[in-house]
């Protein structure tokens, strides 16, 4: 028997794991890299000759370049290591994690104040709560990436 | 003989750390976190440790893909703390005790835990935003800081029974430590958040307080949960939260004493993304 | 299913490397050292493995005093050979299998062994000379290696209890991969050797020939020989003998099969400072 | 109860554990640098100026310019890591462990070959075996290291 993975019917949720972890190892290691001060500039001074010097697909140079969290962590990416792309422009993991929903800033941050996202309905992928395919995206964000 | 004379739990959100740096803290949003810990600051002046054993997690900070650790024990002399994107944040380099760490390695080695020994790593704020909470905006910590990091970024983890089993491995270590010194665990991370995806922003009240009453009070039910429960119920990142049963296995209870004594209970929604817990257990005298 | 169907022990002493890299193998004090492994590659051709899991220790290479893993995994595509302070070895590359060593690190971490997972390393001789001896100079290695490193340098090592118990978990954790696949596992290290101080030198052939048959026909009671057995008896290095004891509990016998068949034994001193053991056991079928 | 060390009353031997490895840190990862080319080649032009790099003891120090391997376990050093120094100038583990015995190269090797070193009488320090402390130097080696 394969070892389970009973988190796949989690809803909005990507478990790393080592497939992903495998899939996401250059673009988790270039998030990596950001955290040296002198890299960061050299990556905000041109970011796609930056993104060059490493193995990464373009698939996911692009998702970098967006600013897609989503993407990113569909290519194999790591929220902890992609933290380190939004420390470099100065967001917050609140932004981040927002940026993921498809509301804004004000409608994520004002959702935390009133509870955060209820587990109602977003347990399993196919329940009808917030987090679910069918109900994306959740707000009126128009901003694509981070 | 070390003893170990209480256990403290907390969240250790980000942006907890940044509000205190960047003087935030008296904001309301703010206050309302902080003053959660009012009573702990004061129990922490009126109770202090020689040493603080302390279980966090690093956020790909000190640990890359290139090494992932399950369950990694500091032994330097010193730490500084990390640049995790933002700068470094302006608090007090962490002092080790590297012979009390050493002495806890070898045991808990020859306890069959296999653990990795660390000389050289700098903390971020899985291991600072609690002695912040703590400890607030000093020139330098009050004690020695023994970092102990849990993998809970990738899959899989160790499961909760293997956390509450290697607390009570860390305990029989301590105790077996000749000098009559006074150790606190601290248990920190969770409570219920997601960090991730269009899922992001889940709380859960109910799970987090069961969790805390569990923790408490049956220590050795909770450590059965597996691991998708907390995903399910807390969130992708709450999976923090079985660091806390390393630092309740190290209590006397589990060892055939008395229940632990709760000092203090708070929790909060929200601290940026997460919910926010915070538990002092006292062993009892 | 993927099955484990030999298991390979060997000693890894890196003057074989130097002698088969500099061109000195059919010297007569090598030629005794290799006559042993005539056998074992007219073997390996017959019996080809789709992948090795190679047990095996660092010896100050990929690992410093900055990180010390008890047990560590490779997940890595390739490793390349170090540079241990001679030059990099004139060997393959190694070629890794980040399929199965990642579900083995899954599944064996979830039987509670606190494995740390290493992505980028660079493979010493404790991990090449083996292959060496078993393949000679080829222009790659046959098939794929998973490299497992295991901490036999900083005190407190691994008990040989723990040690089996992995073997035994590493064993389930290859028979649940849905693929069918043929596995070798290979220990490495040993035998009687002492590198330091004014005991260097020290063999101990009656102990090692006994070691030979306990490691054959009571596995279980030689796990139960505690450290300073080794050092006493063994030398200060031949403590890397327990490594054999993680291949030896991958055998079908410690899980309620037959007795493994008795394909080639070895026995020679010396290499360099070390006794050579050598010892092939196959499945029964 | 500190925990046991059943191991301090081999004669001759050293076991490297936490606390050897606390004291030979920097002695340690001063060997390890010496595994690139180029700080051997940095070393080997002045050795002193580099071991000054690094935070060591300066009895460490002269340990190391002396060559002497046994000097150096004793102050923290463990033969995987010195064994980067003797590769540094060439030398063999045969000749690196000779070293520390008082033996030439010829008379260990010998001893090598005629079955290695017996264990009767250097199982414990009080017994009367090669390796006990009232028997070194073993050999006529006039060497003082490596
Ligand atoms: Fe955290
Ligand atoms: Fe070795």
């Amino acid at each position: 028997m394969p070892l389970d993975k009973p988190y796949l019917d989690v809803p909005g949720t990507t478990i790393f794991d080592a497939e992903q972890s495998r899939r996401g190892y250059h673009l988790n290691q270039f998030c990596m890299s950001l955290m040296k001060a002198e890299n960061r500039e050299r990556f905000k001074a041109n970011e796609r000759a930056y993104l060059d010097e490493w193995p990464m697909t373009e698939a996911q140079k692009e998702a970098v370049l967006a600013r897609d969290l989503n993407a990113c962590i569909g290519l194999g990416g790591n929220i902890y290591f992609l933290a380190k792309l939004g420390a470099t422009h100065g967001k917050s993991f609140q932004q981040m994690a927002g940026s993921m929903t498809g509301m804004t800033e004000e409608e994520y941050r004002d959702m935390m104040i009133a509870g955060g996202r209820s587990p109602e309905g977003n347990r399993r992928t196919g329940e009808d709560g917030t987090a679910q395919p069918h109900r994306q995206p959740q707000g009126t964000s128009t901003k694509r990436g981070l | 003989m070390a003893r170990i004379t209480a256990s403290v739990y907390t969240s250790h959100v980000p942006a907890i750390g940044a509000a205190l740096d960047l003087g935030k803290s008296s904001e309301p949003y703010w206050q309302k976190v902080f003053s959660g810990y009012h009573f702990s600051k004061q129990w922490a002046k009126e109770h202090k440790p020689d040493v603080i054993f302390l279980v966090y997690n690093d956020h790909a900070t000190a640990f890359s893909l290139d090494m992932i650790p399950t369950f990694a024990i500091g032994t330097a002399a010193e730490y500084q703390p990390a640049d995790e994107g933002w700068g470094p944040r302006p608090v007090p380099k962490v002092v080790g005790h590297p012979q009390l760490s050493a002495h806890i390695a070898q045991s808990v080695i020859q306890q069959d835990f296999d653990l990795t020994i660390i000389n050289k790593m700098d903390v971020d704020h899985g291991l600072t935003v609690p002695l912040s909470l703590m400890y607030g905006q000093v020139d330098q910590w009050p004690c020695p800081v023994i970092p102990f990091a849990v993998n809970v970024v990738q899959y899989p983890v160790p499961s909760g029974r293997r956390c509450l089993n290697l607390g009570k491995a860390i305990r029989k270590a301590i105790e077996s430590y000749d000098e009559d010194i006074n150790v606190h665990i601290w248990g920190t991370g969770g409570m219920s958040h997601q960090l991730q995806g269009p899922r992001a922003g889940l709380i859960n009240k109910e799970f987090d307080n069961a969790f805390l009453d569990r923790l408490i009070a049956d220590p050795d039910g909770l450590a059965g949960m597996p691991h998708i429960d907390y995903v399910r119920e807390a969130g992708s990142e709450g999976i923090e939260l079985v660091m806390w049963l390393i630092a309740r296995g190290a209590m006397g209870d589990l060892a055939g004493g008395p229940a632990p004594r709760v000092a203090h209970r708070f929790y909060h929604v929200p601290a940026s993304n997460t919910a926010v817990g915070h538990l002092i257990l006292e062993e009892s005298k």
